[in-house]
């Protein structure tokens, strides 16, 4: 049994990252329907960024005291901001000029943009895993037999504050107002003044900084990433997306989380080999069966 | 193909019809290997052959259906497992390699009605994801159930094609023939299918899925025939490459394939048989002999860059270049064109236009 | 006899109800009106009929079947065929492609067929040619044969879409505002064209806000109001109901 | 009239498929025919050199490289014919790839003056080359393959399709049932381990050296408390260790490469508290980047080299200073073992051309003089092929990972 509870930690600490990636995800389908594969390559730049932050500051090895916050703050925002810049740069030069195309070209012009982004840190950082420094002190806890360390914690606290954060601002501003008169009906909002342009880049501005923040997080937990790390934590995450429900800020989070647990729970006690494969079939099973998810509205068919 | 105009324009106008186009351009493939005499590139026209009927394939889901299949390997790693597990020592089967090419594509095409039944009734952008959900559990799965399937190692030691008594062996040129002849019969029968009942129902559904249904289309089972058509393409081009090969592996099946046939579809034109064609033979050659000789020029020229690792990098370009600027692809097809452009140039006008969907419960 | 019959017909969306126990009932062989203000339900029932929606509650009936909570494919093979508000043609399709696709439920090629081109699929498609041009002929498009549909003038595409609805040989005929845009000159051409296709035995069924048109044209008019019948009859019954006098003009102050 | 774009389209695919047959063909001119008594003679090496294993792969085409230019300098068959490599990639998007190297080999079959090759650097690569080697009757010999099935029993029968009774396929390297089993010797009766958790990487080199591992412990009397594959691409490995750590191993060892995960298994052992439990593995790990990419947690690993520990021999020190004067960079774990192999697919070569007059020789003469090498001097000792195409004198060294790094405990000289 201590093995179950240490097990939920792991898959907790795990859906944490798939969490902040999947608000991403999710708040972008919600505007603009559109899968953006690239997601997931922003959130390892969210890594690497943070290893160039970390690099550029001398920080090498675990940071004490008050240093500790500055370098702290130093590096997420930076990594939020850097990657938030990149989803907006990527969304300007490659998806607003599709807008209004036929289905196929945004999608199939995301899966580009993800091969150059990875490819372009292939040529960065090179084909191996680079290790991240270990910038926090990371004290254990043990709860009976089931330890957990400050960085699971970390990765657990960091998803839910920057969940919860999103969910005030999309609801109680002006902005996030915005936002979600866009995704309901981009006409109706233009009428009533908004400016679609800048809200769809705000969305990416804000979803692209999630991942960048996950981007850090997933080095801190981790010690190392590599460019082609995207690909498969992509893919779960806008299965765990879909799984919460796709426009559904609380169901990305839930169902974040529960991708992660799955995923540890089927390596516990079936085997590791067969993890992607049950969480795939989850998306399938999903999407036949319940394809608005588990939080999400059975929305009205748009006929 | 502005390049090719002016040298078309001489030929005499018998010869400026599809018809002669294609018997030519046939004619002249047959001839290929045989000018260049070097089994090298026969070798790579017998493997770029096999790619060719990947993106037939492929096109018919994407190009005429209109459906993205991102896990299109993964049906093609099905119909090469096919071959492989009932024409190999593997469990000592060896059935005739030209029964199992129409038993390959059916299995393949079965594996499709059975992804595509229950999923096709999801939005487009939905069967992306799932589609591509699919194709990472397909090669993790013939991975992972090694008493049957080898395994990593795969299965190897296939049987070669016998055609009246004569063994293909490893000789290149055999399977390029083979291969061209697959081409020929699957171009023909894509270009059919667009001809058709059937083809002009798919254009229906990806022009106005609704609309079709009001034409008493039924929209799921004829997305269903063309997921299961373009799988069982998949699976002749499993077999042909299997047999060549000698082998099948998991990792000869994953993501990157499937990207890379789409690339080709959108670099030589979605919907357009020719296109198609034109778009898998540049990509397959900028693959063999383009990357590395570039390559291998700079490395003599004293400049340290592998072009082959940028190969990737290459066909994100091409997604994304080709969707900005040329939407159609290098050889269109004329109502491709005309549809992927309109997107674009009234885009502002077609705000209200595009949510057509919305007005239509008033 | 009743071509079509809908009984106690109910839409809810949420909250909203959008079509009230709605009873109806066409003839065979008539044209007939829906008319209504602006959100009154008239093409909620258009799409209620036609498969698009399920209604929440009640039953639809068409020639002896009951056809409530089929696919809209179905039906459509079953022999109702419409036009769009928002004209929903194959718009990068050419003309006759619009009208050979309308024809689809009554071809029969299958996939082999279409694979193999078989002879049988070759007469079949040159029935089916012959039978396109002959309507676009019929409809007014002899010209623009091989023309896109979004190429064609506005007035063309709504006369294309109907020949493409006509393809499919329905028994009934939805128009959902066929006159929507059109000048008054092509408001003559269509009334001619309606009773064109009456008189080929196909019942109408048409939403219009013009009402000289819907007078001019229809045997019998039904009126929604807040997704509810609020009267029925012929033209000159309906406009002098005073419940359809208020619903247009507002409730005397 | 304008031409249709359907026939344009085809005219143009007709054109670029004519090009690309241009260039290709031009690639073989100038190579000799069998019978001449002049021309180019080459060696293909079919090595994976892009991408996460390229950090292996150079080195290694580095040793086969250095081979041939220094046969080349010091007049190769007397002067009459050139010797060149011919270097394809068999990764792609930086892994190896057997589909690849099976088309490569099929490049280098259907080029007349390739005589010989060195390669594949992975066994899963070998598994679809080994099939068209043997059918064309070219020799190739691999610095590194290390799976049993590739030489003996069925399953390397299976592999010789066309000539059941020819073989064409050599290493220099031990095979995994020697390297396994010694490995299971040194878990059990040297380091004294009772129960092992295995993993692999799910490939043919890794999973089969943890198979042999897996039984040989076991028939020690040792006792494997699980044995799990991991998936390609994957980075969480938390679960698994957690899954590990509860069974209380005395180590954990590793079938696979660095590459495949080894370094980053090492590396998140330290997070679920196994970083005391050592971790032990095959020639897999033993790369620099195992280092690096383990971080601190590298240290307390075990690994094994199957062929003797280079910087060790006298009569490797000349090939060690030549390397490092023409690549400008230290010896790869393969590079010796990549130079002896194209140093002896030079020999069969040169004797091929002398028994056949001063002619150009077949691949068969090559490939009947590279069968019978014995005792060939060279950095890695003397090397000679059994019937099988293993080497004669099989030996592993054992390392240990102290402060970053790798240490020689042992050199190991198997029963061949």
């Amino acid at each position: 049994m201590d093995v179950f509870f240490q097990q939920l930690i792991n898959g907790l600490s795990l859906g944490g990252i798939y969490a902040l990636i999947a608000l991403g995800y999710t708040m972008v389908y919600g505007i603009i329907e559109l899968i953006n594969f690239a997601h997931g390559d922003v959130y390892t730049l969210g890594t690497f960024f943070s290893l160039a932050i970390l690099t550029l500051l001398g920080v090498d090895s675990v940071v004490h005291g008050p240093a500790l916050i500055g370098v702290l703050a130093v590096t997420i925002l930076g990594a939020m901001i850097l990657c938030g810049l990149t989803g907006v740069i990527i969304e300007r030069l490659a998806y607003r000029r599709l807008r209004n195309a036929p289905k196929l070209a945004p999608l199939i012009t995301a899966i580009g943009m993800s091969f150059i982004l990875e490819n372009l840190m292939l040529y960065w950082r090179g084909p191996s895993p680079v290790p991240f420094p270990q910038v926090i002190p990371n004290p254990q806890f043990a709860l009976g037999a089931v330890t957990i360390q400050a960085k699971q914690i970390i990765v657990v606290l960091l998803a839910v504050v920057l969940m919860v954060v999103l969910q005030t601002f999309v609801y109680n501003t002006r902005l996030g107002k915005a936002m979600r008169a866009t995704a309901q009906d981009k006409d109706a909002a233009q009428l009533m003044g908004i400016d679609i342009n800048t809200t769809i880049a705000l969305t990416f501005l804000i979803g692209s900084a999630l991942a960048g923040a996950a981007g850090f997080v997933s080095g801190m937990y981790y010690g190392s990433t590599w460019f082609f790390n995207g690909f498969g934590a992509g893919l779960k995450a806008f299965t765990a997306a879909v799984l919460g429900g796709i426009g559904n800020l609380a169901g990305a989070m839930l169902g974040g989380f529960l991708i992660g647990l799955i995923e540890a729970m089927t390596t516990q006690f079936i085997s590791d080999q067969w993890s992607n494969v049950v969480v795939f079939s989850v998306l399938v099973l999903v999407l036949i069966f319940r394809p608005s998810g588990l939080l999400g509205e059975s929305l009205p068919n748009k006929v | 193909m502005r390049l090719i105009a002016p040298l078309t324009a001489r030929l005499p106008p018998a010869l400026r019809t599809p018809r002669a186009g294609t018997a030519l351009a046939f004619a002249a493939a047959l001839a290929l290997p045989f000018i260049g005499r070097n089994g090298a590139f026969t070798n790579f026209l017998a493997d770029a052959g096999a790619f060719v009927l990947l993106a037939l394939g492929l096109n018919i889901v994407v190009g005429f259906a209109g459906l993205l299949d991102l896990g299109y390997a993964a049906f093609f790693a099905i119909g090469s497992y096919s071959y492989a597990m009932l024409a190999s020592p593997q469990f000592g089967i060896h059935l005739p390699f030209w029964v199992l090419l129409f038993v390959a594509s059916a299995i393949a095409a079965i594996f499709g009605i059975l992804l595509g039944a229950p999923t096709l009734r999801l939005r487009g952008d939905y069967l992306a994801i799932v589609t591509l959900g699919f194709g990472e559990i397909v090669p993790q799965t013939f991975l992972n159930l090694s008493q049957w399937t080898g395994g990593p190692n795969g299965i190897g030691s296939l049987d070669q094609p016998v055609l009246f008594g004569y063994r293909f062996g490893f000789n290149p040129l055999p399977y390029y023939l083979m291969v061209l002849g697959l081409i020929a019969l699957a171009a023909w029968l894509a270009n059919n299918l667009r001809t058709s009942r059937l083809g002009r129902a798919w254009m229906a559904i990806r022009e106005d899925e609704l609309a079709a249904a009001h034409m008493g289309i039924n929209t799921t089972s004829t997305k269903l025939a063309a997921f299961a058509m373009g799988a069982s393409f998949s699976g002749l081009a499993g077999c042909a490459l299997a047999s060549k090969l000698q082998l099948v592996s998991p990792d000869q099946f994953m993501f990157n394939v499937s990207v890379f046939v789409l690339a080709m579809l959108v670099l030589g034109g979605m919907g357009n048989i020719p296109g198609v064609i034109v778009g898998s033979l540049i990509l397959s050659a900028l693959e063999r002999f383009i990357l590395p000789q570039t390559t291998n020029f700079m490395h003599n020229v004293g400049l340290n860059v592998d072009l082959t690792n940028s190969r990737f990098l290459i066909y994100g370009v091409i997604l994304v270049t080709m969707m900005l600027f040329r939407p159609e692809g290098l050889i269109p097809s004329r109502q491709r064109k005309a549809e992927l452009h309109a997107g674009q140039a009234d885009r502002r006008a077609a705000a209200a236009e595009g949510e057509l969907l919305t007005e239509v419960i008033h | 006899m009743a071509l079509l019959t809908m009984e106690g017909v109910t839409q809810r969306f949420g909250g909203l109800t959008a079509v009230d126990a709605l009873d109806f009932t066409i003839e065979a062989g008539s044209i007939v009106a829906m008319i209504g203000p602006n959100g009154a339900g008239k093409s909620t029932a258009f799409n209620l009929i036609t498969g698009i929606y399920t209604p929440s509650a009640g039953r639809i009936a068409f020639a002896g079947t009951d056809i409530t909570g089929w696919a809209t494919s179905r039906i459509a093979a079953l022999g109702i065929a419409r036009t769009f508000q928002n004209i929903r043609l194959f718009g990068f399709m050419s003309a006759i492609d619009n009208v050979l696709t309308g024809e689809h439920a009554r071809l029969h090629a299958n996939l082999v067929d279409s694979l193999l081109h078989t002879p049988r699929q070759r007469a079949e498609e040159g029935a089916a040619r012959e039978r396109a041009l002959a309507m676009l002929a019929f409809v007014g498009l002899e010209d623009a044969v091989e023309s896109y549909a979004r190429n064609l003038a506005y007035g063309v595409q709504r006369r294309l879409e109907i020949g493409r609805a006509l393809a499919s040989e329905p028994k009934l005929l939805l128009l959902d505002e066929p006159a929507a845009g059109m000048n008054p000159s092509e408001k003559r051409d269509l009334v001619a064209l309606i009773r064109k296709i009456r008189d080929r035995g196909i019942t109408v069924f048409l939403i219009e806000h013009d009402m000289a048109l819907v007078m001019e044209i229809s045997e019998r008019i039904t009126v929604l109001d807040h997704g509810e019948k609020i009267a029925e009859g012929d033209p000159a019954q309906v406009r002098s109901d005073p419940k359809v006098i208020e619903a247009y003009l507002g409730s005397p102050a | 009239m304008r031409l249709s774009s359907f026939s344009r389209g085809v005219l143009a695919a007709v054109l670029a498929a004519a090009v690309a047959g241009c260039s290709s063909s031009g690639t073989s001119s100038g190579a000799a025919s069998s019978g001449a008594s002049s021309g180019t003679i080459k060696i293909g090496i079919d090595l994976p050199l892009s991408g996460a294993d390229a950090s292996i792969g150079i080195p290694t085409e580095n040793g086969a490289l250095l081979a041939i230019e220094q046969a080349g300098r010091n007049g190769f068959a007397g002067g009459a014919f050139k010797l060149e490599p011919s270097v394809l990639d068999d990764a792609v998007q930086g892994k190896h790839d057997p589909a690849a190297g099976a088309q490569n080999v099929q490049t280098f079959i259907s080029d007349p003056a390739v005589l010989a090759m060195v390669g594949p650097f992975n066994s899963n690569v070998a598994k679809s080359e080994i099939p068209l080697t043997n059918d064309a009757g070219l020799a190739q010999i691999s610095p590194s393959n290390t799976n049993d099935g590739l030489t003996i029993g069925d399953a390397a029968k299976k592999l010789r399709t066309a000539h059941p009774d020819v073989n064409t396929y050599f290493r220099v390297c031990t095979r995994d049932s020697k390297q396994g089993s010694a490995l299971a010797q040194v878990a059990y009766q040297r380091l004294g381990f009772k129960k092992v958790f295995v993993i692999d990487d799910n490939e043919t080199y890794g999973k089969g050296l943890a198979d042999v591992f897996d039984a040989s412990f076991r028939g020690l009397g040792g006792t494997v408390l699980g044995h799990e594959h991991i998936t390609s691409n994957q980075v969480d490995f938390k679960s698994l260790l957690t899954k590990v750590k509860s069974l209380n191993p005395d180590a954990v060892f590793f079938g696979g490469n660095t590459s495949t995960g080894g370094g980053l298994i090492r590396r998140q052992m330290g997070d679920v508290g196994l970083a005391q439990t050592p971790f032990l593995g095959g020639d897999g790990i033993s790369d620099a980047e195992f280092e690096k990419q383990a971080g601190d947690a590298a240290n307390g690993s075990y690994m094994t080299v199957a062929s003797p520990d280079v910087t060790k021999i006298p009569a490797a020190k000349s090939f060690i200073n030549a390397y490092q004067a023409r690549f400008k960079s230290n010896v790869g774990p393969y590079s010796a073992s990549a130079y002896t192999a194209a140093k002896i697919e030079i020999a069969a070569i040169e004797k091929a051309i002398k028994d056949n007059g001063g002619k150009m020789p077949t691949r068969a003469d090559v490939l009947k003089n590279i069968a019978s090498t014995t005792n060939f001097d060279s950095p890695i000792g003397k090397v000679g092929f059994d019937a099988n195409g293993d080497t004669t004198s099989p030996v592993l060294t054992l390392l240990h990972v102290v402060n970053g790094k790798p240490q020689v405990v042992d050199v190991i000289q198997l029963k061949s």
